[in-house]
């Protein structure tokens, strides 16, 4: 009866924010996409066991952080934009120009704001 | 909801494990091991499904026929004659092969010395007379249809060259100098890895053979052969390049770059794969490997560049993705 | 002392024709091309000689499980067939050095 | 018997043996007074008790914690492994865990096992009360134990080895191996082959010398057969791994450059020296594993051995073949092509004498009615598994395909088949079929259907997928290996297959927790109805009395003789002398000799235990005084144990049963003492012969770097010094009746030998010869050390005899110290010449 208990109160972890949706985009394909251009060697990225950088911030909390990169409002737009052209926003960060189109950044953002919901 | 685990780095399809790349050949050395393994394996089956028969027999056969079976004359027919004509055969086959495939290389084949480093590959590759035209590294580009003469060296442990679908594994010991002959009978990308364990991450020393059609062999070998063009877009990353200090182990030719210890850089921009089998080449992945090669690879030999900005950091990860 | 010697004899023949064969190999492949006729011959004679005493020794032992001797027929024809079979054993070994090309 | 009776080995009238049963009551108290002596250990005691039937249950026990200790480290790579790229362990971590895993299972685990089954069952099964020196094998066992828990241990400090089971230089050597991790296992696993070789001396005497009366060779059990053949490979076999060890503790702690390419050593080496032992090893392992099952089969199939002589000739033809087939672990070093295929050849004849027994066992099962117990199952998994592994080992026989399987998972599968089968399965059929024998209760059949079911099927889960994988491309000794490979299926499904196997192990474990009841005043006897002696009813002391043997199984053969045995109607019913005694026979007909009188519990073994352990492992810590003294005690407690030995007893001779008088006291060739000191000489002798292969192997890698040996003043003076010494040892043992001539003589060679290696070391140091500077100063110094060695114990053997003259204890009534001394003196005059005419005419004295 208690492991009943309890398991009705771990499923009422509080849902992600709302308003960090990205509509029309694919998670797995933005999966596939962080494997394909190698995130994981700068990010610890959940989802990819290997290899865990440390050059660059884990995207674990990604979802629940207010700010990208310690410096812009952590919204959709501003992310698939900070993805597409990092130096463009920020000049003196490591992050490079990924060259990605716009489909790809709105499928890897997909992906990392779903990426904490089990 | 989330897809299951399963990232894949590099697939480039040099590193399929299906068909088995053993059973797989794709050049005149790897066939006949191919066509051995097969004969070995029916000649297995064969063997085993006799000795499980007569173990069927000898337990729930009829009386009769279990008093046939149980005298001395099994051991004699069955443990002695069978097995000495069997071995006799494989022996033949055996040795033959053996001789066939150890033939030394033949004069104007193109040699190309691998030496074998604490986890990479440092491939030279050289004249007709033995010296050293140009450096490459983790990469062996070979023309197709020709066979070719890799000499094998090690100036640290024992390491291993084992390229499946073209020949067997050769060593690699210190003192020593063995030659494995390689030969690709279609252009493409053939895996290889490191198969002696030489210490720390030996399961991330692998090595990928690029085999090309003889005209864009040449033009490959040219370009390779030539020196580091300097574009001025990437002077910011050139300076830190020199700042930090990479050319004490690196080398870029046409630059002042010339240090020994590490993989020759020249033309790392047109490397297939970084880190000897373990990165996808592109700029994030280099600024990754440069500011922290120990948590994707630990134990390597290059140390961590926390002291380089982000900045700093890009512009020489660009600087080096353009070195192709 | 000579049971032991009968029981043993062919294997340690063997033994002493692998060591041979061993020394001569490693000399054959670090030696120039003209010596390596040379030393086939004399591992071709070697193995002739270790056959011969083996077989002799098989033979020897056979004839002996009749007559009684130290350890009974069982030591008699396990030296018989251990001789025998060392004679195979170096045929079958020095395949490789004298079957070379 | 047909025909003349045959010709008596030793001058015994072998039809004295009609005298036996003998009629009438034994005397009141006979068999009180032999409880009495061979009393259970009490107390503290139990540490001190050298009956082989408590030790030999420690051994075997301490020999499966090892077993279950490496099945969790097996579990943990598993682990690791089941998914690509997994964090269970790190890198370091895994490369450790492989490493101990292997390490254990082949020389704390195979080994001992076999050598505990042989010191368990071969006094009882050769019908004598212990075995020859009982002291020397509780001492192998201490050693064992104390060295291989601490070895062990190393791995919870992160200390463990990291270098894989074989340890290849220079990944090993200093520069690439700078901690102590390697020195843990070469100091660890040298010292625990010293165990090893003493129990095989142990097995080698005892199976030659202490059999019961009648018991010829043709009716020898196939397990001593086995047993017999495995001490002698252990004696050639295990000296090349302690060289090697040896040389290369010598390189990580002085720089002597024998492996280091730079300096003229060579990589090779040490691969030649250590698979010279490794190949040999795992037959070995294999040989005492086929003779229980050669022991087992009959008595599952209730019918004899088909074949019996020529499964003893298999014996002896793997003892023999094994030892010219070590460069098959080599073949992708790019050796020279013809050496290469005479190892093919071998490693394809040494499948033959398996293949004999294999089809042995078919026909005696066909033979017989088998029966599907506990045992009879382990045989038959064990023979289905043994066979798949032999038909791998076949193909990797095979060059070109050893080309594309060395160093892959398809080599690992091959080595898991060919020993689980030949060896962890018929173990497990042993302890089943055994275990009534020493505990009260017999394991339970149907925890033991249970656990033979997990083990076959996990056994082949995990070890079936990894020949595929190793064609897939996956190399051996990976931490870890990258996803899209395809590699992901197989390994999952062995990961699975380990878990399965290991719960039958547990199941195995919970078995025995219930029902393994040893030491307890009566055995559950002989439940599978074997024929051989050790069913017989035993006590601490053994049988009653020690039967006259007349067939291969005297328990089928003779309804009566348990009933005769148990009521003393054979040989030695009491204790003629009052002391622990048992019959010494000669190695061919058994023909009684002389009644040896064996020792007592006593401590001081494991004192000499423990404290040559101590040298060791404080040595690997690099506490180089503690070791120091440890080490001088280890040798005093060794002294203090050898002044128990040869005091003749009052009764020269006694009566031993039925009137049959035997002496008390022996020496010379006869005697065990002599061919124990025989053996291990040949040990001494197999270590030398290994350092001028060394010698050689360098000398060839770089001719023109070795320099001229010194003069020859110092080669003639060396040579006749040494000549003198060994001469003089030879010649004490005449002049015992004048014991102070004896014991000057014996005092005056040492100091011969002492002369010789002095005017040798100095004449080389003279020359400049450093032994850091180059591989021919290397393997000089380390013969001229080895020989130092010898000197040492030679000189420290004439100061004992100096003590025992001064007590009074040389004299003509005792010869054998003085005999064994000089044969040990002569040995080190002998190795001396062989080390002066080898550094010094090769190759001088051929240009």
């Amino acid at each position: 009866m208690i492991g009943l208990a309890g398991a009705g109160l771990l499923a009422c972890a509080e849902k992600p924010a709302a308003q960090r949706q990205v509509t029309g985009a694919d998670p797995a394909r933005g999966l596939a996409l962080i494997k394909a251009e190698g995130c994981g060697a700068c990010h610890r990225i959940p989802g990819v066991t290997w290899p865990k950088g440390a050059v660059g911030g884990a995207l674990d909390d990604l979802p629940r952080q207010a700010l990208i990169a310690g410096r812009f409002p952590n919204r959709p737009g501003v992310l698939i934009a900070w993805l597409r052209d990092a130096p463009a926003m920020a000049p003196d960060t490591a992050m490079p120009a990924s060259g990605l189109t716009d489909a790809q950044a709105r499928d890897i953002a997909a992906y990392l704001y779903a990426s904490d919901a089990n | 909801m989330r897809p299951m685990p399963t990232e894949t780095p590099p697939a480039s399809e040099s590193f399929k494990g299906w068909p088995p790349p053993a059973l797989d050949p794709a050049g005149p050395f790897a066939a006949p091991l191919n066509s051995l393994t097969w004969g070995l394996l029916a000649m297995s089956a064969a063997v085993l499904a006799i000795v499980v028969i007569a173990l069927a027999l000898a337990l729930f056969a009829p009386r009769a026929w279990r008093r046939r079976l149980g005298a001395e004359r099994l051991v004699w027919i069955a443990g002695i004659a069978l097995p000495v004509v069997v071995l006799s055969a494989l022996l033949v086959w055996g040795l033959s092969l053996t001789h066939r495939l150890s033939e030394p290389p033949r004069p104007g084949e193109l040699r190309i010395r691998v030496t074998g480093e604490m986890w990479w590959w440092r491939v030279a590759y050289l004249e007709a007379s033995g010296a050293e035209a140009f450096q490459d590294a983790n990469e062996i580009h070979i023309p197709v249809g020709r066979p070719v003469a890799l000499e094998l060296e090690s100036t640290d442990v024992i390491h291993s060259l084992w390229i499946p679908r073209l020949n067997g594994k050769l060593d690699m010991i210190p003192g020593r100098r063995n030659i494995l002959r390689i030969q690709a009978d279609q252009p493409g990308e053939y895996g290889a890895q490191c198969a002696e364990f030489c210490g720390g991450p030996h399961a991330l020393m692998a090595l990928v053979v690029v085999a090309h059609a003889p005209g864009d062999f040449e033009t490959w070998k040219a370009r390779q052969a030539a020196p580091a063009v300097a574009s001025p877009v990437h002077a910011a990353g050139k300076a830190v390049f020199e700042r930090a200090g990479c050319g004490a182990c690196h080398a870029i030719r046409g630059t002042n770059a010339n240090g020994l210890a590490g993989p020759d850089l020249t033309h790392v921009g047109a490397r297939r794969i970084l880190g000897a089998g373990v990165l996808p080449n592109n700029q994030g992945t280099l600024a990754g490997w440069i500011g922290d090669s120990q948590a994707i690879k630990p134990g390597n030999r290059m140390p961590a560049y926390p002291v380089l900005t982000g900045k700093e950091l890009r512009d020489v990860s660009a600087y080096l993705e353009s070195l192709k | 002392m000579n049971t032991w010697l009968s029981l043993l004899g062919g294997l340690a023949l063997w033994a002493a024709h692998f060591l041979a064969s061993y020394a001569l190999a490693s000399l054959a492949d670090i030696s120039p091309y003209e010596h390596q006729a040379p030393l086939t011959w004399l591992l071709a004679g070697l193995t002739l000689a270790c056959v011969l005493a083996a077989v002799a020794l098989g033979v020897r032992a056979w004839r002996a499980t009749g007559r009684p001797g130290l350890g009974g027929a069982f030591v008699q024809r396990l030296s018989a067939l251990a001789s025998l079979l060392s004679a195979i054993a170096i045929l079958w070994q020095s395949a490789p050095f004298l079957w070379r090309y | 018997m047909s025909g003349p009776p045959p010709p008596s080995e030793t001058g015994f009238d072998t039809s004295l043996y009609e005298r036996f049963p003998t009629k009438g009551r034994r005397p009141k108290g006979e068999l009180e007074q032999l409880e009495a002596i061979w009393c259970a250990p009490k107390g503290w005691q139990w540490i001190t008790v050298i009956n082989n039937n408590y030790v030999g249950v420690y051994y075997v026990g301490a020999a499966m914690l090892f077993f279950v200790l490496a099945g969790v480290l097996a579990l943990l790579m598993r682990t690791q492994l089941a998914l690509p790229m997994q964090g269970v362990l790190a890198q370091e971590t895994y490369n450790q865990i492989f490493t101990m895993h292997g390490t254990v299972m082949m020389f704390l685990f195979a080994v001992p096992a076999v050598e505990a089954l042989g010191v368990l069952l071969l006094p009882q099964m050769l019908g004598a009360r212990d075995l020859p020196f009982p002291r020397l094998s509780a001492y192998a066992f201490w050693a064992y134990l104390i060295g291989g828990l601490a070895f062990f241990c190393s791995l919870f400090f992160g200390l463990a080895p990291n270098g894989g089971w074989f340890m290849y230089p220079p990944l090993t050597s200093t520069t690439y191996s700078p901690g102590i991790n390697a020195d843990f296992w070469l100091l660890g696993i040298g010292f625990i082959e010293i165990s090893a070789i003493a129990g095989a001396i142990e097995i080698i005497v005892g199976v030659l010398k202490t059999r019961a009366p009648g018991m010829s060779l043709d009716k020898l059990p196939v397990f001593a057969w086995a047993m017999l053949v495995f001490a002698g490979m252990i004696i050639i076999a295990f000296p090349s791994v302690i060289l090697a060890t040896t040389l290369l503790e010598l390189e990580r702690a002085l720089g002597w450059p024998f492996f280091d390419a730079a300096r003229g050593g060579d990589p090779m080496l040490w691969q030649h020296l250590f698979w010279f032992f490794g190949h040999p090893e795992v037959y070995i392992i294999f040989l005492p594993a086929a003779g229980a099952m050669s022991t087992i089969v009959p008595a599952v199939a209730r019918t004899p051995l088909v074949g019996h002589w020529l499964v003893v000739l298999a014996f002896l033809a793997t003892g023999f073949i094994s030892f010219g087939v070590w460069a098959h672990h080599m073949f992708t070093t790019g050796l020279p092509g013809v050496s290469v295929g005479m190892f093919s050849a071998a490693s394809m004849a040494v499948s033959l004498p398996a293949g004999v027994q294999v089809f042995s066992w078919i026909a005696t099962v066909a033979s017989g009615r088998m029966t599907f117990n506990a045992p009879g199952l382990f045989v038959l998994g064990s023979l289905l598994i043994f066979v798949m592994g032999g038909l791998t080992g076949v193909m990797a026989a095979m060059v070109p395909f050893d080309w594309q399987a060395h160093d892959t998972y398809f080599i690992v599968a091959h080595l898991h088949y060919v020993l689980i089968g030949g060896m962890v399965f018929p173990l497990f059929a042993a302890i089943y079929y055994w275990t009534p024998m020493v505990s009260a209760r017999p394991l339970s059949e149907r925890l033991g259907r249970w656990t033979f079911g997990l083990m076959f099927v996990g056994m082949h889960l995990a070890f079936l997928p990894m020949h595929l994988t190793g064609l897939m491309g996956m190399p051996r000794r990976v931490y870890t290996y990258a996803a899209g490979r395809d590699w992901e299926w197989p390994n999952l499904i062995s990961s699975i297959g380990a878990f399965v196997f290991a719960a039958g192990v547990l199941i195995w474990l919970i078995d025995m927790i219930r029902n393994f009841r040893p030491f307890g005043a009566s055995e559950a006897g002989n439940v599978y109805e074997g024929g051989g002696l050790e069913w017989l009813p035993a006590g601490l002391y053994s049988t009653r009395s020690i039967p006259v043997v007349t067939s291969l199984y005297p328990l089928w053969d003779q309804k009566t003789l348990a009933r005769d045995v148990a009521a003393g109607r054979y040989f030695l019913p009491g204790a003629p002398t009052g002391g622990r005694e048992t019959l010494v026979t000669s190695p061919i007909n058994a023909e009684p000799q002389y009644l040896l009188h064996m020792p007592v519990p006593s401590g001081w073994h494991v004192w000499a235990a423990v404290f040559t352990a101590g040298f060791f492992l404080l040595l690997t810590v690099q506490a180089y005084g503690a070791s120091v003294l440890s080490g001088v005690l280890a040798i005093l407690c060794v002294l203090r144990w050898c002044w128990f030995l040869d005091h003749p007893l009052p009764q020269r001779t006694v009566d031993v049963g039925a009137g049959i008088t035997l002496p008390t006291y022996a020496s010379g060739p006869s005697s065990t003492g002599w061919w124990a000191m025989v053996v291990t000489l040949v040990v001494g002798g197999m270590v030398l012969a290994m350092s001028v292969f060394s010698y050689v192997f360098l000398w060839s890698r770089n001719p023109d770097a070795w320099r001229p040996p010194p003069d020859m003043a110092s080669l003639a003076v060396a040579t006749v010094s040494a000549a003198a010494g060994g001469a003089l040892a030879l010649l004490a043992k005449r002049h015992l009746a004048r014991p102070w001539l004896a014991t000057a003589m014996v005092l005056s060679a040492a100091a011969l030998l002492t002369l010789a290696f002095g005017v040798d070391l100095s004449s080389w140091r003279t020359t400049g010869l450093e032994p850091q500077a180059s591989a021919q100063g290397a393997i000089v110094h380390a013969i001229l050390a080895w020989q130092g060695f010898f000197v040492a114990v030679a000189a420290i053997m004439a100061l004992y005899v100096l003590m025992r003259r001064l007590c009074g204890y040389v004299g003509p009534d005792r010869p054998a110290t003085l005999e064994l001394v000089g044969l040990f003196l002569a040995y080190t005059a002998g190795q001396g010449l062989v080390g002066l005419g080898v550094t010094r005419l090769f190759p001088a004295g051929l240009a």
